[in-house]
């Protein structure tokens, strides 16, 4: 029914995608899978009419279609539920279920369009919300499931669901995989992109892998393992990615002693050893980024104790933890980890700026001298060092969100997401800059969804689910699988 | 979209304060051909002249909207306030404890001002009502008179002419180079510029936003100041309604300038020059005889093409 | 015993004119007895129209209206308003225009054509006095599309016709100083050797005028005669012979004789058909007994440039320095 | 009852407040006559700000309003003799078109609407200069009582007074109930999320200016020929105005929220602010003074009220 072919698309200078195909029938719910960054948003944004291709043919019953904005992809029947969410606050659920549907007429009521939206909304479990209430009052996860009412409600031909379930739970995924269902029932093409193991062997018939913004042929989910499909996703870099473990860690440098903070379900105890790398493994909601976000001082610490080389630990927001030497960096670089239109050296001593000024005055061959040295340690070339933050590419843009840090000699380095977005040559970069500073005696935290990089880079790992700690361990104890079911409990799901 | 605008601006990175200077030297050339008398050294003093004190307060402007606040409306009022708070000091304590004075008042109404920002978020909101205040603030000090000072000093200030060049026209150009090393070689100078470029990113770097809000407003305020004193300096007098409507001629120099309203981008010199690009169009037309309307209808027409080629220049993006 | 009460409506007193203004009404007014309201806009004929409207609406019974419109012709409206009401409307300050005298009892006030015939007055003269050659001069003029700057430049442009050479009339964007001397310190030394004469419609841009004069090698009242023509608050640049001599237009006094007026009319009960020059004493003002015409113009004495003779100039008991210096 | 009702009724609240505390005093305020002086002071910034309003909920700000309605008045005087509704309605007409350029301006180039509209602001007012050749226009005086009906009284309304009412319940019919209204305001609450949903962005910013252009020229038209005559330099104080009205009014600076008859309230808790102290004889900076005041007092307490209710929201969000 659907069939792409050919698509290419760059941005800037980064190639994206070259040369991907995908073909989904009537009926049939294909699973896109890859990497972090492997591409899958952006192709189906170019489905959406959200980013313009490149290159190459979009043809639907096999008349080739041209889809230049989000209005024309909703012509051509394709419904399209992006990651980031695309709720707006300050309407009601009811307007969201409808936003940008034109075929309802020119005059629409609020209570007619609750009155409709009502269906929609009990079909993915959301019966018990007013339709009229506002979406900023109801959840992450509620206005998620409100756009996948959206596009039920749009009765698209082809339904686009970009890693739906990322923030829900797993009652709530029951609901979307239902919905999935009925709606693949009525002869909808569906495109399922996911990074959910689980959900992939519930649901879809078929799986396209992208790599490296390549595109494989389309396989039968029916015959496949997960080992296989990891396997397909990855490649064969998996063990050339990593550097490898230290065999040493020093004496304990943090303690956490029954902490809560905002996200976290269940009180948190844990521990870390100078030149240690810790991982918080867990999908989106999990929690383990809200232990990052404690220790950073964003969110105050409810309850429990924190004890940092021997001494209690409580920081008053981010210049508390700063003053520690303990450094977070979120995992959202573009909201607060770079500063986009100043240039690379400006955000590499941004946070040191007191250590490169004399007097008030910024010097400019201490602040040379900081930014090459973090530089260096980086791998950051020097033909960066004149760009803009902004126009670097993702995984460059990880490094100098990174690095900015490194020029305070932290004690403690809080990472969330190390490498979203960030592409295999930069990432594995990151990884052995992570691990170097490790070796050197930095101890690291850091919060990832990514299971191939929470086995290949952490000593420990520590997996949460659904704001609770589930299991420390030693990286060597821990497969993909067993992780893998730690942080969705597929063996509940199952 | 914007990420994606964000890595095709690669290739431009001109220093915004160059084409300011191409558009006033094009300016200059084309205006010396068709003008007689035009391009005498002394009419451009008297250019730069024109410009000095709308040129100061929007160098303090460029501040605000450098650190990401947007712009003030309440300039034009906080000049008469403090004109009128000038000379009544200036009465009552002699000039030096007047200036003090009143530079000191400035600033306390700066971070009035940044206090009220920080704490409703909106510096646009805050400023308007602000500005009816200080207006209102002004016409109650002056008790509806002119206030008048006698004073050698005060009238040095304002009608001196230190080495052939006014009085106003140093501080104009010694505001535009401090302001502009303050910026760039500043460590202050440097938050101000990253708390614009990304507020969220500049807290998470611990950098000060509170402190460069404070300093932007308190940056305006004595811009604010400094065109007070000198105004009441020079003709010995302050009256309640002196600066009504200013505000958008200081934020068309700051835009004409080039300096991005979003903030972390651009320096105060861009200020300067986008005032002294005004005031040298307005000369020119001025010279050749062109009426009020039409003067106003091009000075309007420049502030769009300016801010369209910039924004064009600059890629896109609030 | 109070009269009544009077309602006047005058843009912001912000401008310390039109605070001598709303003095010289109240002093008259306690002193006939009435009452008197003061309902301020801020330079802003819309605002007062509404005024307008709502004083009319409270249904008070008043002795009479006192009514300076900002914009004239855009307050033909509310003045027709005024007048539908029934009690005594004296216009003030803006010349009334051609076609409403249905609608106000009696203008008093200042004629702006008389400013500018006065200050052409004391150009001439200055020049004949210093024996130098004027002709080529030009008009620094209110704001664009005020209409007291129109008609200023029109009675001074009447009285100079055939004798000096207007070359250029400029607009400043506004009636003090700072914008004078923008004005003035540009146009000045692009036409220096040029201009022999300036008229800048009042002191406070002459004074600026003077400066920018100066500034560019000029000696004001030798190199270049200027005049304002209206004292408007300082009169230093008057007092050291820069100005070529002024003339003493009074918001005290205006005040004074619009109140005058409406009082006149409430006990003379008719107006007289015509214009009266109220003549311009120095000591005492003009009885209240005299007769109301339609047209009451405000003197507007000129005071020749020196200290001496500033000390000297009265108006109708009260010294030019209190009168300017407000 | 919803947020929004709760914040309207609350503004509603400190409308009446301010009335009551004026209307203590002075007489006209609960007189038939003073009732529709208040309305009819109310038209010209009223008119103006549901314009102004409606860019501010799209996310955007037309400062380019008092220009227009100047411009508009001058060129509505000027075809007078055409007969007045054909001059309002071209006038109208034409600067809806103006409107709707400059919205398609500000969506192609994707600048901020707060940096063009300064620029035509400027230029418009320049224009207008030019048009009326700086001087006042008038409409000749022998056919001034043609334009008397504007100002008649039907109860407490006349026509321009009417007008402004059923304009704000017009608009706000439209921003509530139709599909270009609500694209308005899912623009306005957040732009990248409504496109991804599929909302064209290019036709609620044309709407939004084009209906802020045209009715700042219907403003300026029926003022103009009420008063029998424009001046180019009117209408300078009107933005201002019109602006603290839809802030008091409830509308956000930022966009996406707060709706037209909240812009209502606003308006008239100035009128009654303003005119209230006017009519009391005080002197003009009470009243600079007073607005000054009541905006700060209405934006602190929003900010406090927004503060309180995110907290709480987070405390739900957290024991659900
Ligand atoms: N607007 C943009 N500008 C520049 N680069 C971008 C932009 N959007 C995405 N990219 C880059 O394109 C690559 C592919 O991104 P995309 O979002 O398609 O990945 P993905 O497969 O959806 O990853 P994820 O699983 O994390 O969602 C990444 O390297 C990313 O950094
Ligand atoms: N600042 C905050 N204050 C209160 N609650 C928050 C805050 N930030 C996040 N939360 C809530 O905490 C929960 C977990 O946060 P989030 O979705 O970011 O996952 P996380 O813990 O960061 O996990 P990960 O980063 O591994 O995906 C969510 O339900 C979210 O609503
Ligand atoms: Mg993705
Ligand atoms: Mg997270």
């Amino acid at each position: 029914m659907l069939r792409m072919s050919g698509i290419v698309k760059s941005y800037g200078p980064t190639r994206v995608l070259e040369d991907v195909d995908l073909a989904v029938e009537a009926g049939e719910v294909m699973a896109l899978m890859g990497e972090n960054g492997a591409g899958k948003s952006t192709l189906v944004k170019i489905l959406a009419g959200i980013e313009p291709a490149d290159g190459g043919t979009i043809s639907i019953d096999g008349a080739t279609v041209s889809i230049r904005s989000p209005g024309h992809a909703q012509a051509a029947g394709i419904g399209y539920v992006a990651q980031e969410l695309s709720i707006v606050e300050s309407l009601s659920v009811a307007e969201n279920v409808f936003l940008g549907d034109e075929t309802l007429g020119f005059f629409r009521s609020a209570a007619s369009l609750a009155r409709r939206a009502k269906p929609y909304l009990e079909r993915v479990g959301l019966d018990h919300i007013d339709p009229l209430s506002l979406a900023e009052e109801h959840s992450v996860a509620e206005r998620q499931l409100v756009e996948i009412a959206r596009l039920l409600s749009r009765k698209a031909r082809i339904a686009i669901l970009d890693e739906p379930t990322a923030a829900l739970s797993e009652t709530e995924i029951v609901r979307v995989k239902a919905a999935v269902r009925a709606l693949a029932a009525e002869g909808c093409a569906i495109i399922y992109v996911t990074h959910r193991m689980p959900e992939v062997f519930d649901l879809t018939q078929k799986v396209t892998v992208l790599r490296n913004g390549k595109s494989f042929p389309a396989v039968e989910t029916a015959g496949l393992s997960i080992g296989d499909l990891i396997e397909a996703m990855l490649g064969r870099q998996l063990g050339q990615m990593f550097p490898p473990r230290a065999s040493h860690a020093g004496e304990e440098i943090l303690r956490l002693d029954a902490c809560r903070a905002s996200g976290l379900k269940a009180p948190v105890s844990l521990s870390l050893r100078r030149g240690e790398i810790l991982a918080l493994a867990g999908q989106v909601g999990s929690g383990a980024g809200a232990v990052l976000r404690m220790l950073a001082g964003v969110t105050p610490i409810q309850s429990g104790s924190v004890t940092l080389e021997g001494s209690a630990y409580a920081p008053s927001g981010i210049a508390g933890s700063i003053a520690r030497k303990v450094l977070y960096c979120s995992d959202d670089r573009k909201r607060d980890g770079i500063f986009a239109v100043r240039s690379v050296p400006e955000n590499l001593s941004a946070p040191a700026l007191s250590a490169v000024s004399r007097f008030g005055l910024l010097s400019p061959a201490l602040e040379g001298e900081h930014v090459t040295r973090i530089a260096r340690q980086f791998g950051l070339g020097e033909r960066f060092l004149g760009r803009l933050a902004g126009n670097l590419s993702g995984g460059n843009q990880q490094k100098v969100a990174l690095g900015k840090w490194i020029g305070l000699d932290p004690k403690i380095l809080l990472v969330e997401e190390p490498t979203r977005g960030v592409d295999v040559g930069a990432r594995s970069e990151i990884y052995n800059n992570l691990r170097k500073l490790a070796d050197e005696g930095l101890s690291i935290i850091f919060a990832s969804s990514d299971t191939q990089e929470v086995l290949g880079l952490a000593d420990r790992i520590a997996s949460f689910f659904h704001g609770e700690l589930v299991r420390i361990c030693n990286a060597d104890d821990v497969t993909a699988e067993s992780l893998t079911r730690d942080v969705t409990r597929a063996s509940e799901a199952a | 979209m914007t990420s994606q605008d964000a890595s095709q601006r690669a290739k431009f990175t001109i220093p915004k304060t160059a084409y300011g200077l191409i558009a006033i030297l094009v300016l200059l050339v084309v205006a010396s051909v068709t003008t007689p008398g035009f391009a005498r050294v002394d009419n451009i003093f008297v250019v730069i002249r024109a410009a000095s004190l709308t040129g100061i307060v929007a160098i303090g402007m460029s501040y605000i909207t450098i650190s990401g606040n947007l712009f003030a409306l309440s300039a034009s009022a906080l000049g008469a306030l403090l004109a009128v708070l000038f000379a009544l000091l200036t009465a009552a304590f002699g000039f030096a404890a007047g200036l003090f004075l009143t530079l000191g008042l400035a600033v306390l109404c700066g971070l009035a001002q940044s206090l009220a920002i920080s704490l409703i978020g909106n510096p646009i909101i805050t400023t308007l009502a602000f500005g009816t205040v200080f207006r209102g603030l002004a016409a109650l000090f002056s008790g509806n008179s002119i206030l008048r000072i006698e004073s050698e000093a005060a009238l040095w200030l304002g009608t001196a002419r230190p080495l052939g060049i006014p009085t106003q026209s140093w501080a104009f150009i010694i505001a535009a180079l401090l302001s502009w090393f303050v910026i760039c070689h500043f460590k202050i100078g440097r938050e101000i510029v990253l708390c614009g470029a990304n507020p969220k990113a500049a807290v998470a770097s611990g950098l000060r936003v509170g402190l460069v809000t404070a300093i932007a407003c308190a940056a305006l305020s004595i811009g604010v100041a400094i065109m007070a004193i000198m105004t009441v300096s020079q003709f010995s007098q302050a009256k309640a309604d002196l600066f009504m409507g200013y505000d958008f001629d200081y934020i068309a120099a700051v835009l004409v300038g080039g300096i991005a309203l979003r903030g972390g981008k651009g320096t105060p010199l861009q200020a300067a020059l986008g005032a002294v690009l005004i005031a040298l169009l307005q000369n020119f037309m001025l010279l050749h005889g062109l009426s009020a309307g039409v003067r106003m209808t091009i000075v309007g027409l420049l502030v769009i093409a300016s801010i369209s080629l910039f924004h064009i220049l600059q890629g896109r993006g609030r | 015993d109070s009269k009544g009460t009077v309602v006047v409506f005058v843009p912001s007193s912000t401008n310390p004119y039109i605070g001598q203004f709303q003095l010289g009404a109240k002093e008259k007014a306690a002193e006939l007895g009435y009452d008197i309201k003061v309902i301020e806009n801020n330079f802003n004929q819309s605002e007062q129209d509404s005024q307008v409207q709502q004083q009319l609406a409270s249904g008070e019974t008043v002795a009479g209206y006192i009514w300076w419109p900002f914009e004239n012709a855009a307050g033909v409206g509310s003045l027709r308003a005024l007048s539908q009401s029934g009690a005594p409307v004296i216009v003030s300050n803006q010349y009334p225009i051609k076609g409403t005298e249905a609608y106000w009892t009696a203008y008093a006030g200042a004629n702006d054509f008389l400013s500018g015939k006065t200050a052409a007055e004391i150009l001439l003269d200055a020049c004949a006095k210093a024996d130098a050659k004027c002709d080529k001069g030009a008009i620094i003029r209110f704001p664009a599309g005020v209409s007291a700057g129109d008609d200023r430049a029109t009675g001074f442009e009447d009285a100079v016709k055939g004798k000096l050479d207007v070359v250029d009339v400029v607009p400043t964007a506004g009636f003090l100083e700072d914008e004078g001397y923008k004005v003035a310190a540009q146009i000045i030394p692009a036409r220096k050797g040029e201009l022999t004469w300036l008229y800048t419609q009042n002191d406070s841009l002459a004074g600026a005028a003077a400066q920018a004069a100066r500034e560019n090698g000029l000696t004001p009242g030798k190199d270049i005669f200027i005049v304002g023509g209206t004292c408007h608050g300082d009169s230093k640049h008057v007092k050291s012979g820069e100005i070529a001599g002024t003339a003493i237009q009074s918001g005290y006094w205006e005040g004074w004789m619009a109140m005058q007026a409406l009082g006149k009319f409430v006990v003379q009960g008719k107006v007289v058909d015509g214009e009266s020059y109220l003549e311009g004493t120095p000591d005492a003002p003009p009885s209240d007994a005299d007769p109301l015409y339609k047209y009451n113009f405000l003197p507007n004495p000129a005071v020749a440039n020196s200290q001496a003779a500033y000390d000297a100039a009265k108006l109708w008991g009260k010294t030019a320095d209190e009168l300017c210096n407000f | 009852m919803t947020s929004e009702t709760k914040s309207n009724l609350a503004r509603l609240g400190l409308m009446i407040v301010v009335y009551l505390i004026l209307a203590a005093r002075i007489p006209s305020y609960y007189s038939q006559p003073g009732i529709a002086a208040l309305l009819d002071s109310a038209v010209l910034a009223g008119i103006i700000a549901i314009g102004v309003g409606l860019t501010m909920i799209a996310g955007e700000m037309d400062l380019s309003v008092g220009s227009m309605a100047a411009f508009a008045g001058i060129l509505s005087i000027q075809l007078f003799p055409y007969g007045m509704v054909p001059a309002l309605l071209i006038v109208v007409l034409f600067c809806g078109l103006l409107g709707a350029l400059q919205g398609y301006c500000i969506y192609k180039l994707n600048i901020s609407s707060m940096v063009f509209t300064i620029g035509t602001l400027i230029a418009l007012r320049g224009l207008t200069l030019v048009v009326s050749n700086e001087k006042t226009v008038l409409i000749p005086f022998e056919n001034i009582a043609e334009t008397d009906f504007l100002s008649a009284k039907f109860f407490v309304f006349s026509i321009p007074s009417a007008t402004l009412l059923v304009l704000v319940l017009l608009v706000d019919f439209v921003s509530r109930r139709t599909l270009w209204g609500r694209e308005i305001f899912a623009i306005g609450g957040g732009r990248g999320e409504a496109r991804a949903a599929g909302v064209s962005i290019r036709r609620p910013i044309v709407v939004a200016f084009s209906i802020s252009a045209a009715l700042a020229g219907l403003a300026g038209s029926l003022l103009s020929f009420r008063t029998g005559s424009a001046s180019p330099l009117g209408f300078e104080a009107v933005l201002l105005e019109a602006v603290t009205a839809c802030l008091i009014g409830g509308i956000a600076l930022a966009g996406g929220r707060g709706s037209i008859l909240g812009v209502l309230i606003g308006l008239f808790t100035i009128r009654f602010l303003v005119s209230g102290i006017a009519a009391l004889g005080a002197p003009f900076w009470m009243q600079s003074l007073a607005t000054g005041a009541l905006l700060i007092f209405v934006i602190i307490a929003e900010a406090a009220i927004g503060y309180v209710t995110r907290r709480r929201r987070m405390a739900r969000a957290l024991t659900a």
